[in-house]
This record gives structure tokens, C-alpha cells and sequence, in this order.
């Protein structure tokens, strides 16, 4: 996505900060995949795959990988002590039930109001919601990881999605390479600007107003 | 016993979430399955003005039925009551509204609000006044359904053979039947056990109800009632 | 019910000539749960409990029971080999998908065209419907076995039900002390007389007209 | 093996259940969990025109992918194609129609019909066109919903671990995803499996889905694609 490796990590390790001890975590495919690398040790928290594993653990070494034992996005992954498996429709139970605590995604586009737009580009894409829209319309808190503009230097925080929406006033927080934000019923809160960014550049490169 | 997620709680402990007026679901099917120690706690704790959610009044000493017996609840939600003269009793007095709701429907009702389902479309009683009454009726696909509302409700209160710390929880024969619906129905779940057993000692693919649903873990005092064969 | 053991086992004996190999069957209380004492060894059958029971037995002996096996009337069974526990959802899901073939039940009133009505005297006892509904509605074949006439020796087989219905044009069969009665879309047809009773016996007491 | 309930049997009788422009229901997510040998088989039978009910499409050459990528079906009710670019090709051709359902409603859609609902009311994008489009909405005590209908077809194929002559089935474990609810939606129910063990072999307690619902039985010849991730 053009963010080094470095700079997505820290991404990753500001979103781990907001997972707290006995949370059940769902992680989107991208940075936040890097989220459970920087989680202190004392943290009990179990991630949730949608295709039905409460507990999963680290990716398997090469070679040890288990066919059966996949994440939702089809790649090998390991379970932790206290891990579970269900069919896909108890596993969104979970999420709609509101068990889910926080779910941590990749997005194209978000809305100054919280809109979430990360699952087509008409005429370009068009692969289906997936779990997408249980996760950002039901789990408790939504956190979204992506570079703070798209490829053509364009902002991804906006007024209004250009893209159709995945859900609507669903995201509570974004973390960019730049800061982080927090939606609230009053609009954007830049919350905390990243070095070696400043809230000049973070102006410029945001397609709406906000609070700090 | 290590308690990392803070779930496994006394009996007393346990009774902080129970208030009058609340609405409880519990598992069991003619009082097996019912949790006895939560159950004895709410007697002894003496909540009132209780509206129960499962699939029977028990037998009138027998699992929920010691609640309803003791004139405890004002209306209980069930398949039936056939098995519990007193519930009847009191229903016919006008002390106990009863709302009759067909078993596997009432299971699906607890199921659906468990997973965070508005209702059920179902074919089932369409005709019977006692099921259908008052009930929204929807067409699909050129077929006549009753709209069955899902259910919810502030605590659930179940039982299970095995739980780890996290609330895993495997149950143990027919003793199942309604408890994993209801381990999912209640927007706090405490289950009572008979066991627990350390992390990672319950096999990830025999867990019926995964830990996710579940609040806190009571450990049981076991059956203290007389079983309706013995 | 005024029938002595050797009648009922007549009864449950003539029901279990109905049950194929291979079948799924559910059992209500009282003759219906004499009818396993009657099946040929050599049959594969699958007894169903509405509570979660696949696959149920005899019940255990005196001192062997166990409270967490219980049936739907809440006594103690056993399981043979192959037996599984499901949840009551999924028990019920196998009668409303047509995957339980038979039920065996009794009943208060059947009429002529199978209505049953087993489940309710008004003003004198309202136990609610339990699983009968479902059972009566969704199981594949529906037998009812009973007492040809009640205790002020009425009719129990009618022209039309008195009593509330548990479900319309739901039965298939019905075995009684005196004889087999087989459902049709043309009524009833007498299939079989029972010893010692006679035709003219069976007319006398049933309160509806029937082919033969 | 004993096979006293005549389920257990070949890959080739299990063909004479399948032909052109069926619907068929497929367990597996991403691939996994899809039954490879009766993917094969259907390959190999050349049934066409068919309309599929499952997750998702798989890779280009795996799981239900194959069959997609071949061209053999006209439908597909799923929550996303986004891995198996064949398919969103065919899609933008106009040669499949795509229906897409929410990843947990298509899932809840597939139980409804296997266990006999009509349908089920769901507060999922509710203001998406793709999702809500011409379905019925409902308002339920003051919430409104949309209809989502239940999903059942002619014949489900499932993958499970271990299985007994009645068809009780155990799953492995995130290979389990949709296949319990799949094997409930089918007419017929065709269960492809890793091993077949003796009856009484499977403790009932840890049977996840009960062979009441599973018709036949097939023995796996084991997966025969090559994984994404290798």
C-alpha cells in the first residue's frame, strides 16, 4: 500500500494499545494482521476469525501449516490455550450479539461522520461484502488501520464517501501513518499527530474539518 | 484453579446481577439441565415480580419450578406447564401470565435473539388462536408465515458439565437441550458447572458453547432436588 | 386408560409392524413407549427425543439411572450405539425438515379426516403444547394410538373434533383396542378388526362414517 | 465396515444423485472444508447449468472454484467472489448471476432452511442496495427489518473428519465453517469424509452433526488442489 514496513508497524502498535485485557478481537486482513505482534504479554485476548475460531494464535511455520486450520481469509493460522471452534453462523452470532468487543479493518474511504466505505469499486470491483458489513454494523468498537491517502495522493478521510457505503456511523476510530482520529457526534477529533507529521501536513492531506 | 479472565465468581457474587422485575432465560427441559445452585440463590436471595424465558415450569420442586411455585415470577414465556400443577394453578388465579409458544419455535425464538435476530418466519400453529394471536403474519415466496419474535432478556442462567476460565463450557448428555440457545440469549450469561478445568484442557473442536458468551462461571453445589422418578 | 397391559401391548405391537428399517422415529408417553419392547431385532431404528436425543434406548435399570439422560418427559433412557445429543433447536429442526419419519402419540380426539386434538381440555387443563404441534404438523407419517372410546365410553374417533386441535389433517393411522383406521383424503377406511371385537362393535363405537 | 444404515457408498453412486441445472449447497469456506472428492466428481459428470449455495467461490482452483471456473454453474447465492477472479470475470460477462448475502445471514438463511424456517429478519444493510434490494422489509416492535429469506436446495455436499455408518459427523477444526448448517438445508445430504469409523466409535456428546440429517456417506480421496498460501 506504499507504507513501509516500519510505518505500518507502528500503525499496528498504536491500535494494540486500544485492546484491553479479556477482549475478543476481530483483525481485517493488512495491517491490522500486524496488530497482535505488539501486544503486551500480560493481555489475555482472544482473536475471533469470522469462519469460526475464538483464540487464534500466530501464523504456523513453514511447513507445519494445517490445512483445516485457516483463517477466514483462507491462510494457515495456530490456536492459543482457551481457543474454540464453531460453525460460521454461531461465529456471526457472536458479532451481532455483540461479543465481539473490537474489530480492526483496512478501509478505502471514511466519512467525517464514521461512514465506512471498504468493499467495492463500481465498475472495478465487485467481490462481495463478506463479513464486512456483520463486523463495521455490529462490533462494539471499529477501528480502522489504512494510509491517510490513496495512491493518487488523494484523501481517504472525507466529507461524504465517493464509494458505496459498507456501513454507515459505524467506525469509531482511524489510525493513519499521520494520527489518530475519533469520530464522535460532533465530527472528527485528530487525537494525536505522528512524527515526523504535522498538523499542517495533517490538514492538508484530510478531505473534511476536524476537532483537535 | 487460575482465574485470568476474572469469570469465575461465588454463588454470591453471582446474585449481584439478579434484581425484581428483571427478566431471567434458563436452560432445562423438564428440570434437567437447570442450574440448582443459581436457583436456590434467587429463592434465598428472594427476586420477585420475575419474568421468566425457557421451555417449561419444571416439576413444582423441580428446577425453575421452585421459582414458580413460590410465586416469585409474574410471567413466564415456555412450551408448556403441564408438568408443574402449580404454575397452573396460579395461572388460572390470574397471578401468572403464560405465554405458550410451540417447543422448537420457542428454542429458535431464544436462538435468534442469541445471535442477534429480529424474529423467525415459521409454519408452525398457524391455525391455533393460543400460538397465533396477536401475531404479525408475513407472506414469502407465495407461503404463509407467523412472524415469531426473537428473545432476549438480562440474564441467563445455565448449566453445564465442564467450563475452563475463559467460559468454555461442554454439557453432558440430554442435559444440553435448551442450555446453549440460552447461553447466548442473555446480555449477561453466568453458568453454573459442574467442573472447571484449567486452560487448554477442553479440546477446541468438543466446546459447545464457546467463552465468548459467557460472563461468569459459578461453580455447582449439585442437584438438591428430588427427581420426579425417584 | 382402562386398558389392561395386554391390550396396550397389542396396540404398541400392531404400531411397530409400521416401523421400517432405517427410520427415525419420535415416541409421545404412555402406549406409544411400549412400542420398542415389539420391533424385530434385526431393524435399525433411531428413537428421537424432542430434548435433544438421537438414538434412545431402553430405560436403565432400577439404581442406574443417570439425571442428565432423561427423555422429554423428563424420565431416565439410555442410548444405543450410534446415539448423538444435539441442542432442542437442532431436535426440532430434524421434525420441521422432514427428517423424523414417523411420530407415535396419543390423542383425546381424532376426526375423519385426521384431525387431531390431543393437547387441551378447555376450563380444565391448559398445558401447553409442547412439541406436539411441531410433531403432529412436521413428522413424515403421524400414528396415533389410543382407546377406541373414552371413559363415559364416547367415541374418541369423531366426525368432527370437540376439543381445540393440536393440528388439522395430520394423521395417518389410527390403532385402537378394536382395529386399525388408515386416514384418506375419501375419510376413513377400516383396515383391520382386532379379536374379540366385531364390525358391528366398531361401528357402534365410532362416531363417524368409514370405508372398509 | 459394517453399513446397516446402507449410507455408506461410493463416489460413483453418489453421482446418480446430481444433474444439470440442480441447485446444490456446498459446505467450505475459502476451500476449506469443501469436499474435493465430490467437486471432482461433479468435474468429472459434467452436470451444468447448476445454481450453487455456499460461502464464497473459492480460488480459481479450489474448493467450489473449480466447478465456478469451469463454467458449470448460472448461479450463485454467496457472500463474496472476491478470491476467485474466473468468477467475477464470468460475473461481468454476464455468464453468472451473483446473489450476495451477507457473510452471516447467508449462513443463518442456510440453517433457517435446514431447519425448516421460512425465513429470518436481519438489521444487516438494511441501506444497501445490494444487500436490500427487492426484499420485503417488516417492522417489528418498533425495529424494522429485512426479510431474509431461508435457502434449502436439491442436494448439500459437506466435508467432515470422521463419520459412523449412521452418518454422525465430526468436524476438524476450522474445516467445520458452514458445513453443519449445509448439511441441514439439502433434500439429500451427502457427506464426503476423511475416515469412517464403527458405530459407537463417535461419543455422542461430541457428534456435531447427528446422522439424522446425512443421507450417504463417501470416502475422501483426500484434498486434491494445491492451497493459496503454498
Amino acid at each position: 500500500m506504499g507504507l513501509g514496513i516500519d510505518v505500518r508497524n507502528r500503525i499496528a502498535k498504536r491500535a494494540a494499545e486500544e485492546i484491553k485485557n479479556g477482549m475478543v478481537v476481530n483483525l481485517g486482513i493488512g495491517i491490522p494482521s500486524l496488530v497482535p505482534n505488539h501486544l503486551p504479554d500480560d493481555i489475555n485476548v482472544m482473536f475471533h476469525a469470522e469462519n469460526g475460531i475464538t483464540g487464534m494464535g500466530p501464523s504456523p511455520k513453514k511447513g507445519e501449516e494445517d490445512e483445516n486450520l485457516c483463517n477466514a481469509g483462507g491462510f494457515p493460522v495456530t490456536v492459543v490455550s482457551g481457543a474454540s471452534y464453531c460453525d460460521s453462523a454461531i461465529s456471526f452470532g457472536m458479532i451481532r450479539r455483540g461479543r465481539v468487543d473490537m474489530t480492526i479493518l483496512g478501509s478505502l474511504e471514511v466519512s467525517e461522520n464514521g461512514d465506512l466505505a471498504n468493499w467495492i469499486v463500481p465498475g472495478k470491483k465487485v467481490p462481495g461484502m463478506g463479513g464486512a458489513m456483520e463486523l463495521a454494523q455490529k462490533a462494539k468498537k471499529v477501528i480502522v488501520l489504512m494510509n491517510h491517502v490513496d495512491k493518487q495522493g488523494k484523501p481517504k478521510i472525507v466529507k461524504e464517501c465517493s464509494l458505496p457505503l459498507t456501513s454507515a456511523r459505524c467506525v469509531d476510530l482511524i489510525i493513519t501513518e499521520m494520527g489518530v482520529f475519533e469520530v464522535t457526534n460532533n465530527g472528527l477529533h485528530l487525537k494525536e499527530i505522528f512524527p515526523p507529521y504535522s498538523f499542517e501536513e495533517i490538514k492538508t492531506n484530510t478531505g473534511c474539518d476536524f476537532h483537535w | 484453579m487460575e482465574n485470568a479472565f476474572n469469570k469465575i465468581i461465588t454463588i454470591e457474587q453471582a446474585m449481584e446481577n439478579f434484581h425484581d422485575g428483571m427478566t431471567i432465560i434458563f436452560g432445562g427441559f423438564g428440570g434437567i439441565g437447570s442450574p440448582p445452585t443459581i436457583i436456590d440463590g434467587l429463592l434465598e436471595k428472594g427476586v420477585k415480580e420475575l419474568t421468566l424465558i425457557g421451555n417449561d415450569t419444571g416439576f413444582p420442586h423441580i428446577g425453575i419450578g421452585k421459582i414458580v411455585s413460590e410465586g416469585r415470577a409474574v410471567k413466564i414465556i415456555a412450551s408448556h406447564i403441564g408438568s408443574n400443577p402449580v404454575a397452573g394453578q396460579l395461572m388460572t388465579d390470574g397471578k401468572l401470565e403464560v405465554e405458550f409458544s410451540p417447543q422448537g419455535i420457542l428454542a429458535e425464538r431464544i436462538r435468534a435473539g442469541g445471535v442477534g435476530l429480529g424474529a423467525i418466519l415459521s409454519d408452525i400453529g398457524m391455525d391455533n388462536e393460543m400460538v397465533a394471536g396477536g401475531k404479525q403474519r408475513m407472506l414469502v415466496e407465495g407461503k404463509e408465515y407467523l412472524v415469531e419474535t426473537a428473545l432476549t432478556g438480562d440474564v441467563s442462567i445455565i448449566f453445564a458439565k465442564k467450563a475452563d476460565p475463559y467460559g468454555n463450557l461442554i454439557y453432558d448428555k440430554s442435559a444440553r437441550n435448551t442450555n446453549p440457545l440460552v447461553a447466548m440469549a442473555g446480555n449477561i450469561t453466568i453458568a453454573e458447572v459442574e467442573e472447571i478445568v484449567s486452560l487448554g484442557n477442553l479440546k477446541p473442536d468438543e466446546i459447545t458453547t464457546p467463552g465468548v458468551f459467557v460472563d461468569y462461571i459459578v461453580p455447582s453445589k449439585g442437584v438438591n432436588w428430588t427427581w420426579a422418578w425417584e
